[in-house]
């Protein structure tokens, strides 16, 4: 790891030679009255003032629906294509914020938990990620309750800190940093002996992880669930703004004798989810499915998978029509 | 609000109704708020700020129990409570309707001719947004509508808050869940979303009383609501009825006229 | 299903002289669950189907598909053939190579290609097919006949003479209608009452016929062969069964000046009365509003009167209730009366008169004993008018239709009075002479030459009264619109004919449809006109649009075959082409939510609410349930339901979605 | 990192088709590929996701004996999309099959013990894999029973079988149908399983009891079982959620912690009184 | 796109059994020859037909769709006419607001004895849909799958 300075001017020129090595390059643009990462070209159309992007950047490893491998049948035979690792282009995503950054452990966990995603393994190693630490945050953030920082590394490959100056402190964390900043080494200065810490919002911790995860641990038969599920309507946006859900469905796509099987996002918040063909429903009740959706982040992915569900992104509470507000339920579970 | 939260506490000490469902305080505006006992009503609100449709509760078995129950209603909640009755998800001895009138007075309903009569005095007609969105709409040609809405397409996820949010949308198998055959692609992508929405739109023909929740619920951004307020707005007069006045049996598409318009049949 | 069977019929040449039915039967063999597949001559012929009975043994086919004419045409053969192999006649399906292909398309490479689609379009339907029970509902051979006209008589005759037992019902105190009033029909001029009454009395008597008279229906539930109807039987006040119709009560009633019904309005009958001398049954009612003794709560001249103790004062209205398995509605109809005619006087002259009250005065029994005579004063009018089409085919006054029987019965009338009045003067105003009919032009015709009544082509714009005369206002628009008037004695009105009081109600309480004038709605204008939309009921006479009495006779006959062809079987097969709720497993019972749109869409009134109850009994939910017997497989509903919960057998969701996708894939 | 898309389906052709019951057939699958057939191998109570090319995936347990090699059987209900499209398949068809999943009835472990199998309706194939795998290393075991009830006498899967056993001297083979499911010429008992197991009382002594059926049939035979002296560890069952990927990343099967499809399908009865019930 | 002289439009005709199914019966009875363009799928009713499955044809590749039935008050079911023509309206006015082409659904009435204008119907239909072109405008977009996880640029 090493870290740089790199003026507002060099951080133009860099970008101009991201885009000219031909990989894509996802930002955040301002457009319909949202902020969400689009395909850009020029430095111009990437969004300044915002707290957050609507969505997360999990679709770059994660896509929203994907095949996962397509077929023909033949009278009777069947002949397959798979999955083709190198169809996938190399992308750059820009000024992504930590907690999204941060994401990446969590999803990679639940997609490699004991045989690995060739589709998400995949998109990672063609994915490099430049994060923006955050000077700003809302109400609805909570990173550092949940392990992480407005400066958090993991999961960027470079990390910048912008400066008063318009230039930024350049932390290169990793070798596909370091093929970054080897598009136009000469704009990564010497460090200049900036505090990055000076330059990062303040946002104290709201609980403990520990106190949560003692506390869930015996929370299952809680009344809790249906107390905070009440006026939970059962949608999927929460789970779909989220940098860490990953339940999916695999769906087919017939046309005629070409079919091909496609793997969408689901949320486990849908009634029909865990439905089986016979009527019976185990997660019958919206309380359920709350239940589902908090212990999944905070005990069975810490138990099972060592990583926390969760990067305190704070998007679900901001997305959910009827604020369903995660802060504030972990908060008072943590209470309890 | 003191007269509302008394009156509330009231039906719950007196055990008159087993739950209110109405509005509180939330992290950003007034939220949906459950109250099960006298202490809760403590914290109701009830002001113009108070915009979730509450009806989309009222359908929900699991959380209003076998019981008598209230619900507190601004205007567009009240148009869907009337819509309910219309298809046979309501009971009138079930639930009790409360409201705050222009006047601050504290109204109960308990027929659906009472809410009837009360839901007449109100026109519906276009906030500033519709206006403005749908004033832009109503200028484009055919082609920049339609990649006008494609672009708008591309953004549904299919998370279906819009479905979610909405009190018409109690189906508990959504044909989007149908798929002998598959109707519509399960992933989202801008056709089969595109699908959804104009399915939608044809579900609620003749019910739809434009309170906009879809639209607030989707967490996108697209101006979903439009589409149903702009398909109400253009058959409501065709079709004779009532924008939220709904005649106690059938609705547009389930009902004719002898003279129904037929310009475009060959 | 995916051991299907294709056979590709040429139709002799008339499919394979343009599509190339070897290459689509090669190419449809190919597909993928397409066992067999053989291209032959004539498939229809017994070879041909020999064909596919052997191949569906053969071969165990699960499906088969015929590429032949069109379906309307063979689709019976081809099901009765795969039934005799021991396939599910409903696993056979056609496309419609002929017709819809071969026929319409020249020799080339694209028609044949547009059969290979259809028969794959079919291949893919038949995959999804499922093997299809036909449903069968039992009869109850028992017909309930409303209304005791001559179409409710000749239908009621007819059922109990094919050995069913009939009900017959009458809002009036006796049978008879409308044909018992009329003087002599036309073309024949013979006796109405003589050719009708032997009629009335056959029906009191038939041993299969139980009549209720002054009864009306109350409801009817259920559906075809299997109705409840519950009649109300109107409290007579008089016990039928000791009544012996002596008639003395009536001659000591002392009110006395009621307008009698029976002659419309032109003489007076009593309180307690039969409404004609020839009435059946030949018994007495107390009409309640006019008696004293209902009126003031004292008289009872008639109890003193009656020799045998038969007035029933306290009677109250009885509701009994008849399970039938068909209906026949015979209420017939009514005429306008004079006071809806403003430019005539509004009725208030005496002597402007319908033709009904007409043939009160032409009438042998009416209150003239057939002398035609002014209601006003009694003298003999030397000048007469008729005026046809008052009302009828004119949309100002609401009544666009020709009323069918007034040219007709004009004809008639002026005839009968040029013969009861000698040197008297007729003249009839029409806009067109319409007899259509078995010897009716002819008749028509004798009475401007033989009887030379005066026919002028004109409308009448106004009578008015003047000196005792009435004067008439019109134009002969054969004269290019002459004006004419006439200083007549008695002016007769062929006033329209309409629908009767309350048919829209009873149409309701049946689910029966009706059209705007509301008269009852047919179900086919053309083929199916004496049955109604609703299975198991079935129109006769003048209820249906007016129609002079052959024509009634005849309709009441037909719906009587059609009764009785229904109940010539113990069970009704009806085409398993239904909607279908769909059903699951508790805890989801259906996916169907219970909105019951479907319910107010359904034209047949065929959704029915079906309570889903746990075993302790409480509701759990309410939802629709279609019933086989009414549902005529439009699959209207199944369009309608939002969350497709209902789909139609033989035309599935899945069915006709994978019809679609095979036209339009690769 | 494995180049091997987990998703992609092993391609199988349709060798034997049995109709079993009404809607109920047992397909038996053989590999296209040799090479994958060698490799291939997978142990009792393991479960799959099987393809209808058109349709998407199902999962089923696995119904034939490891012991038997160079193919797979799955015996299905057809009830949905998938299971239709599979039941329209005929011998020669290609299907997909991605397995095996999950983990395994501790044969090893059940070494010189009696074993009672304890099944109801549609919920035999799963036991029927133990039952021949356990059957064919008969040395390995002291007393082996089978219970096996269903709704009715048409409902019966693996009539066969249900014979083949029934004649072994070596198996003690009781079949039953609800009261009101026999038919004239049944010989069979009548009767609800959990009753009938308790009439045939079986010992517990050096016992071990699988136990698969409907929800409520498992509900009414664990009292039985305890009853007659069965501890929790003596007792199996498998559980069945519902399922898309069958390695533990879907997100639909865990109960509790657990998931079905990585932690199950197998699971002691003491096992299960540690995860919630109201899951699965 | 090719010429529309050479453009061959897949359109799918929707119809009922009683009247347009009967009637495009007598068009063949009539030997009166029209173009291949046109498949029928045969329903019994309009009031059948589901408004999904015109919308699933574009998206499957039609280029234009005819929906036709019994004239009113002829419909063998006394009203399945009527609901299908209120759905049209309702259909044809969500269609129009999304920017969907809807001159490429051709409503009409053919009855049982109306061979000839099936015929024309079809001919006429054949011809309009090529004047339009391939449906492409929706085929394209019919097309995506979300591939590359976000959303692209217009």
């Amino acid at each position: 790891m090493e870290t740089k300075y790199i003026s507002q001017g060099g951080m133009a020129q860099w970008f101009e030679s991201i885009i000219a090595s031909g990989k894509r390059v996802y930002a955040p643009v301002n457009s319909r009255g949202q902020v969400d990462f689009k395909l850009v070209k020029n430095l111009s159309e990437v969004a300044d003032d915002y707290i957050q992007t609507t969505q997360s950047i999990k679709a770059s490893v994660y896509p929203k629906a994907e095949v996962l491998f397509t077929y023909e049948k033949d009278h009777g035979k069947v002949n397959l294509s798979d999955f083709d690792p190198e169809t996938i282009p190399e992308t750059v995503l820009w000024k992504v914020h930590p907690c999204d950054a941060a994401g990446f452990k969590p999803l990679s966990a639940i997609f490699n938990w004991d045989s690995a995603d060739k589709l998400h393994n995949a998109h990672l190693v063609k994915t490099s990620v430049i994060s923006f630490s955050c000077a700003k945050a809302d109400q609805s953030c909570f990173c550092t309750s949940v392990n992480g920082s407005p400066g958090n590394t993991a999961g960027s490959d470079i990390q910048l800190t912008v400066l008063p100056d318009g230039g930024a402190i350049a932390e290169i964390l990793t070798p596909k940093g370091e093929a970054l900043v080897a598009l136009l080494p000469p704009v990564f200065e010497a460090e200049r002996g900036d505090k990055k810490e000076q330059y990062l919002v303040d946002l104290p911790a709201r609980f403990s992880l520990e106190e949560v995860n003692a506390k869930l641990n015996k929370a299952f038969n809680s009344t809790v669930w249906k107390e905070q599920s009440e006026r939970c309507i059962g949608c999927g946006a929460c789970a779909f703004v989220c940098p860490t859900c990953a339940c999916f469905d695999i769906q087919e796509d017939v046309h005629g004798s070409k079919g091909r099987r496609i793997r969408c996002w689901d949320a486990c918040g849908f009634a029909l989810f865990t439905l089986h063909t016979s009527g019976h429903n185990p997660r019958e009740h919206q309380s359920q499915r709350w239940r589902q959706r908090i212990l999944h982040k905070f005990s069975y992915m810490p138990d099972r998978l060592s990583v926390v569900g969760c990067t305190g992104c704070g998007r679900c509470s901001r997305a959910c029509p009827v604020d369903m507000n995660i802060l504030e339920h972990i908060t008072s579970i943590a209470k309890q | 609000m003191k007269k509302l939260r008394d009156r509330v506490a009231a039906l719950l000490d007196e055990g008159a109704v087993s739950l209110v469902i109405g509005y509180e305080e939330g992290t950003k505006r007034p939220r949906p708020l459950f109250c099960r006992n006298s202490e809760s009503s403590g914290k109701l609100i009830f002001d113009s700020r108070c915009f979730h449709n509450l009806a989309v509760y009222v359908t929900k078995k699991e959380l209003v129990g076998k019981e008598r129950f209230a619900v507190t209603a601004p205007i567009s909640t009240l148009r869907s409570i009337l819509q309910l009755y219309v298809e046979n998800q309501l009971s009138e001895e079930k639930l009790l309707v409360l409201t705050v009138d222009l006047n601050g007075e504290l109204r109960e309903f308990v027929t659906f001719e009472e809410i009837s009569a009360y839901v007449a005095q109100f026109e519906m007609k276009r906030g500033e947004r519709e206006q403005e969105i749908l004033s832009k709409i109503e200028g484009m040609t055919r082609e920049e509508r339609w990649k006008f809405w494609m672009g708008e397409m591309s953004h549904c996820f299919k998370c279906y808050a819009c479905r979610s949010a909405c009190p018409l949308c109690y189906c508990t198998k959504c044909v989007v869940e149908v798929n002998r055959p598959q109707w519509i692609n399960p992933w989202p992508s801008p056709i089969s979303n595109m699908e959804w929405h104009v399915n939608r739109a044809m579900h609620m023909v003749g019910r739809c009383t434009a309170c906009g929740a879809c639209g607030d619920a989707c967490p996108v951004g697209i101006p979903i609501d439009l589409i149903t307020r702009k398909m109400m707005e253009d058959l409501a007069p065709e079709f004779g009825y009532i924008p939220g006045q709904p005649a106690k049996q059938g609705n547009a598409l389930s009902s004719w006229k002898l003279d129904d318009r037929e310009q475009f049949i060959r | 299903m995916s051991k299907i069977g294709v056979f590709i019929c040429h139709c002799g040449e008339n499919i394979s002289a343009t599509v190339d039915v070897e290459r689509v039967a090669r190419e449809i063999g190919g597909m993928e669950g397409v066992a067999h597949a053989i291209d032959y001559k004539y498939m229809c012929s017994d070879p041909g189907q020999t064909f596919i009975k052997e191949a569906v043994k053969k071969y165990g086919l699960d499906g088969v598909v015929v590429g032949a004419c069109s379906p309307r045409m063979h689709e019976p053969t081809f099901r009765r053939a795969c039934a005799e192999a021991g396939l599910n006649p409903y696993l056979c399906e056609m496309a419609n190579l002929r017709e819809h292909c071969s026929w319409v398309h020249e020799k080339s490479e694209e028609t044949t290609e547009k059969a290979i689609d259809l028969v794959k379009m079919l291949v893919e339907k038949v995959k999804k097919d499922k093997p299809l029970e036909s449903i069968k509902v039992p009869v109850t051979k028992r017909a309930l006949v409303i209304g005791g006209g001559i179409a409710g008589i000749q239908a009621s005759l007819d059922i109990a003479n094919t050995g069913h037992k009939v009900i017959l019902i009458e809002r009036d105190p006796s049978i008879g209608g409308h044909m018992s009033q009329l003087s002599e029909t036309f073309p024949t001029l013979d006796c109405s009452q003589c050719i009708l009454t032997p009629r009335m009395v056959e029906v009191a008597q038939h041993p299969n016929i139980k009549l209720y008279t002054y009864a009306e229906l109350e409801s009817l539930e259920g559906f075809i062969g299997n109705f409840k109807a519950r009649i109300r039987l109107k409290a007579k006040s008089v016990n039928y069964s000791t009544c012996t119709g002596c008639g003395a009560c009536i001659q000591k009633c002392p009110v006395k000046k009621i307008p009698s019904e029976f002659n419309a309005g032109l003489g007076t009958r009593t309180a307690i009365y039969v409404p004609f001398p020839q009435a059946v049954p030949n018994k007495p009612v107390i009409d309640r509003v006019n008696c004293n003794y209902y009126k003031r709560g004292a008289c009872k001249i008639c109890e003193k009167t009656c020799q045998v103790g038969s007035i029933e004062w306290d009677k109250e209205d009885e509701i009994i209730t008849e399970e039938v398995g068909a209906v026949v509605l015979a209420t017939g109809f009514d005429v306008k009366g004079t006071d809806f005619f403003p430019e005539y006087g509004y009725g208030k002259y005496k002597d402007v008169l319908t033709g009904l009250q007409f043939e009160r005065l032409a009438s042998a029994s009416g209150p003239t004993f057939g002398e035609i005579r002014r209601p006003s004063d009694g003298t003999i009018p030397k000048k007469i008018v008729f005026i046809a089409c008052a009302g009828s085919r004119d949309p100002a006054k609401g009544i666009p239709y020709c009323s069918k029987i007034c040219c007709m019965y004009t004809a008639k009338h002026a005839m009968l009075y040029q013969h009861k009045v000698h040197g008297g003067e007729s003249t009839v105003f029409y806009m067109d002479i319409r007899a259509g009919g078995k010897n009716y032009e002819e008749f028509v015709r004798r009475a401007i030459e033989e009887d030379t009544v005066n026919y002028v082509r004109g409308r009448v714009a106004r009578v008015y009264e003047k000196d005792g005369k009435l004067i008439v206002k019109g134009v002969d628009t054969l004269l290019g619109g002459q004006q004419v008037e006439i200083e007549a004695d008695m002016v007769v009105l062929a006033t329209a004919g309409v629908a009767n009081c309350g048919s829209e109600q009873l149409a309701q309480k049946l689910h029966v449809s009706y059209d705007p004038y509301h008269f009852f709605a047919e179900a086919h204008p053309k083929l199916k006109p004496v049955e109604t939309n609703t299975a198991g009921i079935f129109l006769a006479g003048a209820c249906q649009a007016p129609k002079d009495i052959p024509e009634t006779v005849g309709m009441a006959s037909g719906a009587a075959v059609k009764v009785a062809a229904l109940f010539s079987n113990d069970e009704l097969v009806r085409e398993p082409i239904v909607a279908v709720v769909n059903r699951l497993a508790p805890p989801l019972y259906s996916t169907c939510v219970g909105c019951f749109m479907c319910e107010t869409a359904c034209p047949y009134n065929a959704i029915e609410h079906e309570e889903i109850k746990g075993r302790d009994g409480s509701l759990i939910r309410t939802i629709a349930r279609v019933n086989e017997g009414l549902c005529q497989g439009c699959g209207t509903c199944v369009a309608f339901c939002r969350s497709k919960s209902i789909d139609i057998q033989g035309y599935t969701n899945e069915q006709v979605y994978a019809e679609v996708m095979s036209l339009l894939n690769d | 990192m494995s180049e091997k898309n987990t998703y992609l389906p092993y391609l199988m052709t349709i060798d034997k088709v049995i109709k079993e019951a009404p809607g109920v057939k047992t397909y038996r699958l053989k590999f296209q590929d040799e090479s994958e057939a060698a490799a291939f191998d997978f142990q009792a109570g393991q479960f799959g996701e099987y393809s209808a090319f058109g349709e998407g995936e199902s999962t089923f347990c696995i119904a034939s004996s490891p012991t038997r090699k160079g193919y797979i059987e799955c015996t299905f209900r057809d009830t949905g999309r998938v299971t239709s499209g599979m039941a329209s398949l005929e011998e020669g068809s290609t299907m997909g099959f991605r397995g095996p999943y999950g983990n395994v009835f501790p044969l090893d472990e059940w070494k010189g013990k009696n074993l009672v199998f304890i099944a109801g309706g549609i919920a035999l194939p799963p036991m029927r894999c133990v039952i021949w795998n356990a059957l064919d290393l008969r040395e390995n075991f002291k007393d082996i029973t089978i219970i096996y009830g269903a709704k009715s006498v048409n409902d019966l899967v693996y009539k066969e079988e249900l014979k083949e056993w029934a004649d072994r001297p070596d198996v003690r083979m009781v079949t039953t149908v609800d009261p009101g499911g026999q038919t004239a010429d049944w010989t069979g008992e009548v009767g609800f399983v959990p009753t009938i197991v308790e009439t045939v009382a079986p010992s517990a002594e050096n016992t071990i009891a699988i136990v698969c059926g409907p929800p409520i049939m498992i509900k009414f035979t664990f009292p039985v079982l305890e009853k007659l002296g069965f501890t929790d560890s003596q007792v199996y069952t498998t559980l069945e959620n519902r399922m898309k990927c069958g390695v533990g990343k879907c997100g639909r099967c865990n109960v509790g912690k657990l998931y079905i499809c990585k932690d199950g399908p197998v699971f002691s009865k003491a096992e299960l009184n540690f995860i919630p019930a109201e899951e699965y | 796109m090719s010429s529309s002289t050479e453009f061959e439009p897949k359109i799918i005709a929707f119809v009922c059994n009683w009247c347009t199914y009967a009637g495009a019966d007598l068009t063949g009875t009539s030997r009166l020859k029209y173009a291949t363009n046109v498949k029928i799928v045969r329903f019994p009713c309009t009031g059948r037909i589901d408004f999904l499955l015109l919308l699933k044809s574009f998206a499957q590749g039609a280029d234009g769709v005819i929906v036709s039935g019994c004239h009113p008050n002829d419909c063998h079911y006394t009203s399945g006419n009527f609901h299908a023509r209120r759905r049209w309206i309702a259909f044809r006015t969500v269609l129009d607001l999304m920017g969907v082409d809807i001159r490429r659904i051709q409503y009409s009435w053919v009855s049982a004895a109306e061979g000839s204008k099936w015929a024309d119907l079809v001919n006429n239909t054949v011809a309009d849909i090529r004047a339009l072109g391939p449906y492409a405008e929706y085929q394209k977009v019919a097309e995506y799958l979300e591939k590359e996880g976000f959303d692209e640029e217009a």
